[in-house]
C-alpha cells in the first residue's frame, strides 16, 4: 500500500483523504442511493416499464425536461450575463446584487414558489399586465419554467464567474489589434472559452431543475399531462402508498442526471487534458 | 481600456438587463416574501417570530446546519486534498458522484433514508436492537440536510486547491514539517476563502433545504420542524402572513451570508490592492 | 510607416508610468526599447498599439495623428509577452482569426485565406503543426505562431513585447537571428521591448534606453554602449566599475589615481565609472603615465569561457572592482588569487552629482569627461 | 423523539403514577388549535383524575403523508387523520387492528364536518348547489384528489349527488364529475394551496372546501370577501382516531391514550370541536351551535361508495375512475 | 555532506525523465545543474531533496542509504523555482517555519528562534522588512527570504532550483555575487539548477550538463568549455561554429581547409565545431600554414559592447559562421559588411559520427581532436 501510494508524489495523507472521501460518499450518498434502486428493483421488469411508460408519466417527463432545459438555457445566456457585469462592470448596487444572487439557496424553495407566484399569478404584480398581453404565467409550463429559472440561477452565475475573474485580458486585446470588433471578440475568443464553465453550470441547474418540487407546485397547477412535473408524480405515487413505483421514476430520473453529468465532467477533464498537454 | 470593454451605451444596457432579469427572477420574489409578511402588520410579523414554536424551529435548524456543515466541510477538505493534490484513476466518476446530490430530487433524498431507516426499512432490524432513532428525529433531518448539501464545499475547494498548486506545501514538508501541520498552516490560509465561500453556500442551502427534510423529519411541532417546515405549516394553518414572517427569518438569513461574504471579498480585495501599492514601491525602489 | 511619440504622458490613478516621452521611429527600422522592470516599456507599446489611452501628448503614424484612433483601425501588429494565443483554437485557426473576422466586403476568401496562412506557417517554419492546439507547442514555436498571427493582417508596423522573455538561451539566439532575416526579407517597422541588453544591441538599428517613465536615451547600439548619455545608460547597458573621488584644481582624483579634467571647471566629488574590459591588468608599473595606475590584489578568478574576469581590490580605496580581459591574455599574464598587480584605468567617464538632495541615480548630469 | 421520550420518562409505571407522560398525536392539517385546546384540557382533567401529567404533542401535515409517516416510524401513540383509509393502511402493517373503526363510538369518528362551497362576497356567479359548478363558464377550485385527503372528499361528495340525483346512474355520475372537473384551471396539490389560488390569486368562482376549512379561511383571511354557501346535498366526512397499538403498548401509554381518544367523545372535547367548526356528534352540542351548522342532507361513504378502501381502488387509484374521467 | 547519486531512473507513465544517472558531489562544493528545458535538472533535483521517488538506483549521503528515506529527515534545503513562499505569513513567519513545525522535545524557545531569523535577515540583508508579506517585495527580495527559509533548519546540503531564473540581469548579477559569498562563508554543500551556461560558468565550482535525462558531461567551467565531451556540451555552452566536411586518409577536410588528424585512423564524414572568438580574421592571407586558412565575406556586423561579432560566409562551402573579436582588434581591422576577409580556424574539433541510424545529436562519439 505505502508503496503504491508514495508513487502519487510525496505529500502526505492521499489514503487518509481518499479513504475518507470514498467512506464519507458510500455513507452518505451511495448506500443510500442504491436503496432506491433496490426498492425499484421490486418491480417486475412489465411493472417497471409500464409504470414508466404511463401516458400521465410519459408526459410529466415531457413537461419537466422541457421546462428544465429551457429554464438551464436561460440561466446559461443570462447566469452568464449576470457574471459578465458583475466581473467587469462598476455599478451601483453591485456587492448587493452579487450576493442575492444566492438567495435561491438559501429560501426555502416553497417560498420561493409562492412569492413567484404571487408576482406572475393573473392578479400579480406582474401576472396583471402581461394578462394584458394575453400571457399567462402561473399555472402554466411558462409557470414551471419561471420557477425552475429561479432555483437554478445562482449555478450557473457561479461557475462561470470565477472564470470570467480569471481570464485573461489579453486575450481580448490581441483580438482587438487583429481588427476583431467586440462583438467577434465575445463570440470567437472569450465564448469559447467559457464553455466548458457554461455547460457545467447548465448541467448543474437541469439536474437541479428536474428535481425540485417545492417551489414549482404553488406555481405550476399541477394540471395532468399539462403541467404535472416528474417530482409531483413521485409524490402522488407516495401519496398511494406506493413506493415501488415512485422510486422507479426516480430511478430513471436519477440514472439521466447522473449519466448527463457524467458526460460532462468528462468533457471538461478531456478540455482541461488537452490544455494541459505539451 | 476602451479596447476591453464596450461603449458606454452597450454596457449600460448590458447591466439594465441584468437588472431586469434578476429583478423579475430574484429582486421581485425577495419583495414578495417582505410584503407578504407585513401585509398584516408588525404586531402579526413580530409574534411569529418570538413564538416559541418558531424559536424552537429556529434552534433546531440551527443546530442541524451546525451538525452538517462542519460534516461537509470536512469531507470537502478531505476530498479537495485527494482529488487536487494526487492523481489517480477515476477521478471523473468521483467527482460525477460527489455532484450526483445536485441531481437528486430533495423528495427522493428524504425518501432514501425512509427506505434505509425507516420501520420497514432495510437498517429497520439493526434500529430496532440498538433502540436508535434516526428518521423523525434529529439525526435523519441531519442525514438528509447533509445529503443535499453534500457536494457545495468540496465543488468550491477542489478548484481552488487546484489552482493553488503544491509548492507550498512541497516546501513546508522539505523544512520538516509534518503532513498536519503542512495542512493546518499552509494548505488551510491559503484555501481558507474558498472554505469560507463553501460554508456560506452550504449554509444557507442547509437553512433552506425543505423537499428533503419534510420528508423525514415527523413535523412534531417544537421537536423536529425545522424553519422551512415551519414555515409550511404555518401556511397549511392560513397564518400566510406568519408564514412569510418566519420566511423572512430565512431571507434575512441569506442577506447575512451576503453581508458576511462581501465583508469578505472586500477584504480579499483589500489585501490586493495592498500587494499592487506594494509593486509600484518596488519598482520605484529598484530603479532607484 | 514611420512612427512618432510626441510629448505623450501617461499615469494609472496616482502612479506616473510615462513622463514627456517623445520619440521618433523611421520607416523600417527595427528598433529595441530597452530598460528595467517598470520602467513604461509595455505602457509605451500599448499606447502605440491603441490599448491604451494617453492622458496627454499624441501619436502620429506617418505624421497622421493616430492618438484617439481606434485600435482595430490602426492595423498594428502586436505580439504580446506571452504571445496571448487563443487555446480552443488551433494553429491555423489562431493565424487565420485576423482575416476570418473581416467585414464580409474586405475578407478574403477561405481559400485564400488558406493560401496565405500557410505561406505564413511556411515564413515562421511551423508547416506541419496546422493542426495543433497551443498548448501542444514548445514556447519557442509558440512565439512564432504569435508572429505568425500578427503578420497575417499584415500590419503597418510590429510592436513586440519582450518577445523573447520566456525562452531558453539557445531558442532565443535562434530567433532572434530569424527576427532579424524577418525584418530584412519584410522590410517592415518593427519595435520591440526588451530588458536585456545584449538582446538589443544584437537585434537593433537604433535602441532606446528607458527609466522610470522617460526616455533617457536614443541611438545605435554604439551610440548607447559607448556613449552613454548617463550613469543609468552606462550603468544598465554592461558591468560597470564605480570609483568615487573629487574634483580638485581641474584635476580628477580617484584615490591615487589622478587625471585631467577638461571640463571640470569648480570643485567637488565626483564618480568615475568604467568598463571592466577597459581596467588593463599588468604585472608592471606602467611606464607612461603612472597617475592613472594604481596597485590591487587579486580577489577572485573567474574564467568565462572565451575571457577571463578578476575581482580586484584597490590597495588604495579598498574598493573592489573588475576586470575581464580574453583568455590568452590572461594565461600570458599569469596570475593566482591573492596575487598583486598594477591596474591602468583607461576610458573612465565622470559623472558629476551637482543636486545631491534627489535620488542619487537620477541626478548626475551628463556632464561626460572622456579620458 | 417525542415518543420514545415518552417511554423513558412515563412509560414503566403507566396511569396511577405521579411520573409525567407524553403523548404524540399525528394528525392532519389544520387541526392545530383545535388539538392544542384539546390537549390542554385534557391534560388537566387527567391531572385531576391520576394525578399524572401529561404532555401531548402535536404532528401536522397532509393526512396522507403522515399516515405514511407513522408507517415507516413515526411513533404515534395516536393517529386523529383525515381519511379512515389513511388509518386503514396502519391497519394493513398491523400497527393497529383491522377492526379499529369498531372500537370507538361512531365509527371512530367523534366529529364530522362536510363538503361546503365558498363563494366570493355577494356570490356574483350566484352559485347554490351542485348543479352550478358545472355550468359553462363557471371556474372551480378544489385539489388534486390523487395528492390531497381533502380532495377526494370533494370528489365524492361531487359524486354522491350526481349519483342521488340521478337515482344511482354511475355513468351520469361519471359524466356530472368529469364536467366538473373541466371546469378546474388550477389542479392544487394540496388544499392549502387551492385556497390560496382561490383567496389570494383570485382564480375561481368557487372553492369547494371541507367545513371547518371554509370558516377558517374566511375567518382568517377577510369576513368581509368571502361567503360560505351549503349545498343541498353533501358528503358526510368524518375524519376517524385511533390509538396505534404497537406503539402504546411500547410506549405502556395505552391507557392515557384510550382516556385522550374518549375525552374527544366528551361534552367538553365535543364543545371545543364545535367551537373549531367541526360538527359535534352530541346532539345536544350541535344543537347549541346550530345557527352555524345549517341542516344538509349528508350520505356516508359507506352508504354510497361501500368505505373508503373500496372508494379509493375504484376512484383514486392509477387508472381509477379519476384518471379516466379526467381528460384535461 | 557529499552526495552520491548512483544509477537513478525515472519514469512519469511512459515518458523516461531520468535515465541511469550517476552523480557524485564532494562536501562544500558549490555545483551547477546545467542543462536545456526538459533535460530532467528539476527532477534530479527533486529526488535528491525525497519530493519524488526514484524507480531504480539509490541516493547516498556521506556514503550512507537515503533513498527511502523521508523528505523531513533528509535535512535538505530547497529553495523553489518560484520560492513557493507561504504567502499569507509575513517575511519573519516565513523564515521561522522551519523551525517552529520542530517537534516541542527540539524546538528552539521563542526567543531563540527570535534571535536565529534576526540573524538570517541581517545575512540575507533584509533586515527592515521582516514584517513585510511575499507579497510585499521584489522578485529578488523574495529570492533571498526563500534562501533564508532553507538556511534556517541548518540543512546539510542546498538545492536551488533555477534560483534566479525569473529576475531581471542586474538584480541576477547581484545575486550571483551574493550567493558566492554566503557559499564562501557558511562552506555548505550547493546544487543549483540553471540553464543559463554564463550563470552555470560564472557560479559554479563544477558544472554538471544534461541532456534529455542523461548527464552529459561533468568537470569544470573550465573543463566543460574547453574540452567538452561531446557535440552536445559543446554547443550549449556558448555559441558554436559548424564546418562539415570528412576525414580522409589521416587528413580532415573541412572545404578548402585542411588539417592534419592525430586519432582519426579510418575515412568518413566528420563536423568540425569551433568557437566564434577563435576564428581569426585577417586582411591578408595568413603567411604560416595556410591550409587552414579561407576566405570569407562579411555579411554583418554587430558591435556589442566590448566586442564585435562579424557574421561571414565561406567562399569555398557557403557556410555562414560568426567570429567575435574585441573591440579594439574590429578597429583595427577596418572593415565594412559585404567586404573580403581571409578567416584561420584555430581550435576546431572534429568529432566523428560513426552510428548514423540514431539520433545525430547524441551518436558523436567523444573522438575529439584538437588541432
Ligand atoms: N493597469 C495598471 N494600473 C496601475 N499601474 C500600472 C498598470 N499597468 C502598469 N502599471 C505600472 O506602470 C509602470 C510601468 O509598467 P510597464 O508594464 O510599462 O513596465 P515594463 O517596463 O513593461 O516592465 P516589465 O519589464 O516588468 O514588463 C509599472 O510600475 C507598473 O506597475
Ligand atoms: N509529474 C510529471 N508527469 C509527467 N512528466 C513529467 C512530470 N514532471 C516532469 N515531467 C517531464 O519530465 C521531463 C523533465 O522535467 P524537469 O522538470 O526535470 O525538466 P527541467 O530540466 O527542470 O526543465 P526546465 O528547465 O524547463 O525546468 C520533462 O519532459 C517533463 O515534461
Ligand atoms: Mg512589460
Ligand atoms: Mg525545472
Amino acid at each position: 500500500m505505502k508503496k503504491l501510494f508514495s508513487r502519487r508524489g510525496f505529500l502526505p495523507g492521499f489514503g487518509m483523504t481518499m479513504g475518507y472521501t470514498i467512506i464519507y460518499l458510500s455513507l452518505l450518498v451511495l448506500i443510500p442511493l442504491s436503496v432506491l434502486f433496490l426498492k425499484a428493483s421490486t418491480l417486475s421488469w412489465e411493472q417497471f416499464v409500464g409504470t414508466i411508460l404511463d401516458a400521465r408519466v410519459l408526459a410529466s417527463i415531457r413537461v419537466s425536461i422541457l421546462t428544465s432545459f429551457f429554464a438551464a438555457c436561460v440561466n446559461a445566456v443570462f447566469g452568464v450575463l449576470v457574471a459578465w457585469v458583475l466581473t467587469r462592470y462598476q455599478f451601483p448596487g453591485k456587492r448587493i446584487i452579487d450576493g442575492i444572487v444566492d438567495l435561491p439557496f438559501a429560501l426555502p424553495t416553497a417560498v420561493g414558489g409562492i412569492a413567484l407566484t404571487s408576482i406572475y399569478a393573473e392578479n400579480g404584480w406582474i401576472g396583471q399586465y402581461l394578462a394584458e398581453w394575453g400571457i399567462k404565467v402561473a399555472y402554466t409550463p411558462i409557470g414551471i419554467w419561471v420557477a425552475l429559472t429561479f432555483i437554478g440561477l445562482p449555478f450557473v452565475v457561479r461557475t462561470v464567474q470565477p472564470v470570467l475573474q480569471d481570464w485573461d485580458l489579453q486575450m481580448e486585446e490581441a483580438a482587438a489589434t487583429l481588427g476583431a470588433t467586440r462583438f467577434h471578440t465575445f463570440t470567437r475568443v472569450i465564448l469559447p472559452h467559457l464553455l466548458p464553465a457554461i455547460i457545467t453550470g447548465f448541467a448543474l441547474a437541469f439536474a437541479r431543475a428536474l428535481g425540485e418540487y417545492g417551489s414549482v407546485v404553488f406555481i405550476s397547477g399541477n394540471m395532468p399531462l399539462k403541467t404535472e412535473i416528474v417530482p409531483l408524480l413521485i409524490m402522488t405515487k407516495l401519496e398511494q402508498f406506493d413506493y415501488a413505483g415512485a422510486t422507479a421514476i426516480a430511478t430513471v430520473m436519477l440514472v439521466a442526471s447522473f449519466v448527463m453529468l457524467l458526460m460532462i465532467n468528462y468533457l471538461q477533464w478531456r478540455m482541461n487534458k488537452f490544455d494541459a498537454a505539451r | 481600456m476602451k479596447h476591453v470593454t464596450e461603449p458606454a451605451y452597450v454596457r449600460w444596457s448590458l447591466i439594465a438587463v441584468a437588472f431586469l432579469f434578476l429583478g423579475l427572477f430574484l429582486i421581485l420574489p425577495l419583495i414578495a416574501v417582505f410584503t407578504e409578511a407585513f401585509k398584516q402588520g408588525a404586531d402579526v410579523f413580530f409574534a411569529a417570530i418570538s413564538d416559541p414554536e418558531t424559536l424552537s424551529a429556529v434552534k433546531l435548524t440551527l443546530l442541524v446546519a451546525a451538525i452538517s456543515v462542519p460534516l461537509n466541510v470536512t469531507f470537502g477538505v478531505a476530498a479537495a486534498w485527494a482529488i487536487a493534490k494526487f492523481s489517480f484513476r477515476g477521478k471523473n466518476v468521483l467527482l460525477t458522484l460527489i455532484d450526483l446530490p445536485f441531481a437528486v430530487s430533495p423528495v427522493i433524498a428524504g425518501l432514501i433514508f425512509v427506505l434505509l431507516f425507516g420501520s420497514e426499512g432495510i437498517a429497520a432490524p439493526l434500529l430496532a436492537t440498538l433502540d436508535l432513532k434516526i428518521i423523525f428525529a434529529v439525526p435523519g433531518i441531519v442525514l438528509a440536510t447533509t445529503f443535499v448539501t453534500f457536494p457545495f464545499v468540496a465543488r468550491e475547494l477542489i478548484p481552488v486547491m487546484e489552482a493553488q498548486g503544491k509548492d507550498e506545501e512541497e516546501a513546508a514538508v522539505s523544512l520538516g514539517a509534518s503532513g498536519w501541520k503542512t495542512f493546518w498552516r499552509v494548505t488551510l490560509p491559503n484555501v481558507k476563502w474558498g472554505i469560507l465561500y463553501g460554508v456560506i453556500l452550504c449554509n444557507a442551502r442547509a437553512m433552506g433545504e425543505f423537499g428533503a427534510v419534510s420528508v423525514v423529519s415527523g413535523h412534531i411541532r417544537g421537536m423536529t420542524n425545522t424553519l422551512p417546515l415551519h414555515v409550511e405549516i404555518l401556511y397549511n394553518e392560513y397564518q400566510f402572513a406568519a408564514a412569510f414572517s418566519v420566511a423572512t427569518l430565512l431571507a434575512v438569513l441569506a442577506l447575512v451570508t451576503l453581508v458576511v461574504k462581501s465583508v469578505i471579498e472586500w477584504k480579499t480585495e483589500r489585501q490586493f490592492e495592498v500587494e499592487e501599492e506594494y509593486h509600484f514601491d518596488v519598482s520605484g525602489e529598484r530603479a532607484g | 510607416m514611420s512612427i512618432e511619440v510626441v510629448n505623450i504622458s501617461k499615469t494609472y490613478k496616482n502612479f506616473t508610468a510615462l513622463q514627456n516621452v517623445n520619440l521618433h521611429i523611421p520607416e523600417g527600422e527595427l528598433v529595441a526599447l530597452l530598460g528595467p522592470s517598470g520602467s513604461g516599456k509595455t505602457t509605451l507599446l500599448r499606447l502605440i498599439a491603441g490599448l491604451e489611452q494617453a492622458q496627454q501628448g499624441s501619436i502620429l503614424f506617418n505624421g497622421e495623428d493616430n492618438t484617439n484612433r481606434d485600435v482595430r483601425e490602426r492595423q498594428v501588429g502586436f505580439v504580446f509577452q506571452h504571445y496571448a494565443l487563443f487555446r480552443h483554437m488551433t494553429i491555423f485557426d489562431n493565424i487565420a482569426f485576423g482575416l476570418t473576422v473581416r467585414p464580409r466586403k474586405t475578407r478574403p476568401s477561405k481559400a485564400e485565406i488558406r493560401e496565405k496562412v500557410h505561406s505564413l506557417l511556411r515564413l515562421v517554419q511551423l508547416e506541419g503543426l496546422a493542426h495543433r492546439y497551443p498548448s501542444q507547442l514548445s514556447g519557442g514555436q509558440r512565439q512564432r505562431v504569435a508572429l505568425a498571427r500578427a503578420l497575417a493582417v499584415e500590419p503597418k508596423f510590429l510592436l513586440l513585447d519582450e518577445p523573447f522573455g520566456a525562452l531558453d538561451t539557445k531558442v532565443r539566439q535562434e530567433l532572434r537571428r530569424w527576427l532579424r532575416h524577418l525584418h530584412g526579407k519584410l522590410g517592415l517597422t518593427i519595435l520591440f521591448v526588451t530588458h536585456d541588453q545584449e538582446e538589443a544591441m544584437e537585434l537593433a538599428d537604433r535602441v532606446v534606453v528607458m527609466n522610470e517613465g522617460r526616455v533617457e536615451q536614443v541611438g545605435t547600439p554604439e551610440e548607447i554602449y559607448h556613449k552613454p548619455a548617463n550613469p543609468f545608460v552606462y550603468s544598465f547597458l554592461g558591468r560597470v566599475n564605480l570609483f568615487h573621488g573629487r574634483i580638485q584644481d581641474g584635476r580628477i582624483k580617484l584615490g591615487e589615481a589622478e587625471f585631467e579634467a577638461e571640463h571640470a571647471h569648480f570643485d567637488g566629488p565626483a564618480v568615475g565609472y568604467m568598463r571592466p574590459h577597459d581596467v588593463e591588468v599588468s604585472l608592471h608599473p606602467p611606464k607612461s603615465s603612472a597617475t592613472t595606475a594604481v596597485r590591487a590584489q587579486i580577489e577572485r578568478i573567474t574564467p568565462l569561457g572565451p575571457f577571463v574576469r578578476l575581482e580586484l581590490k584597490r590597495l588604495d580605496t579598498k574598493e573592489v572592482f573588475e576586470a575581464e580581459m580574453s583568455r590568452q591574455r590572461f594565461l600570458e599574464l599569469n596570475v593566482v588569487e591573492g596575487g598583486l598587480v598594477y591596474v591602468t584605468l583607461h576610458n573612465v567617464s565622470i559623472f558629476v552629482e551637482n543636486a545631491p538632495a534627489i535620488k542619487p541615480t537620477r541626478v548626475y548630469v551628463p556632464q561626460q569627461v572622456s579620458i | 423523539s417525542a415518543a420514545s421520550q415518552g417511554t423513558e420518562t412515563g412509560g414503566t409505571e403507566a396511569g396511577g403514577s405521579a411520573q409525567a407522560v407524553e403523548l404524540l398525536n399525528v394528525s392532519y392539517d389544520p387541526t392545530r388549535e383545535f388539538y392544542q385546546e384539546i390537549n390542554t384540557e385534557f391534560a388537566q382533567e387527567w391531572k385531576e383524575k391520576t394525578g399524572q401529567s401529561v404532555t401531548v404533542k402535536q404532528s401536522h401535515g397532509g393526512s396522507g403523508k403522515q399516515s405514511r409517516s407513522v408507517i415507516d416510524g413515526l411513533e404515534a401513540d395516536v393517529v386523529t387523520l383525515a381519511l379512515a383509509y389513511d388509518i386503514d393502511a396502519l391497519a394493513e402493517r398491523e400497527l393497529i387492528p383491522a377492526d379499529w373503526q369498531k372500537r370507538l363510538p361512531d365509527n371512530s369518528s367523534p366529529y364530522t364536518s362536510t363538503i361546503v362551497f365558498l363563494v366570493r362576497k355577494g356570490n356574483p356567479k350566484q352559485i347554490k348547489d351542485w348543479d352550478d359548478l358545472v355550468k359553462p363558464g363557471i371556474s372551480v377550485i378544489t385539489p388534486n384528489p390523487k395528492t390531497s385527503g381533502g380532495a377526494r372528499w370533494n370528489y365524492l361528495a361531487a359524486w354522491g349527488y350526481a349519483l342521488k340525483k340521478n337515482g344511482g346512474d354511475e355513468a351520469k355520475a361519471k359524466e356530472f364529475v368529469a364536467a366538473l372537473f373541466k371546469n378546474v384551471p388550477v389542479l392544487d396539490s394540496g388544499a392549502r394551496g387551492s385556497t390560496t389560488t382561490f383567496v389570494e390569486r383570485g382564480i375561481g368562482d368557487v372553492l369547494i372546501a371541507w367545513e371547518n376549512e371554509a370558516y377558517l379561511a374566511v375567518n382568517e383571511l377577510g369576513k368581509d370577501k368571502f361567503e360560505i354557501v351549503n349545498p343541498s346535498i353533501s358528503i358526510l366526512a368524518e375524519p376517524p382516531v385511533a390509538i396505534v397499538d404497537k406503539y402504546v403498548e411500547k410506549h405502556k401509554t395505552k391507557e392515557v391514550a384510550e382516556a385522550y381518544l374518549q375525552f374527544l367523545y366528551s361534552k367538553k372535547g365535543q364543545e371545543i370541536a364545535a367551537k373549531n367548526y367541526y360538527r359535534p356528534r352530541s346532539e345536544e352540542v350541535l344543537k347549541a351551535h346550530t345557527p352555524a351548522f345549517s341542516e344538509i342532507e349528508l350520505f356516508t361513504i359507506d352508504e354510497l361508495f361501500g368505505g373508503w378502501t373500496k372508494a379509493q381502488q375504484t376512484h383514486f387509484s392509477d387508472q381509477g375512475v379519476f384518471d379516466q374521467l379526467y381528460q384535461p
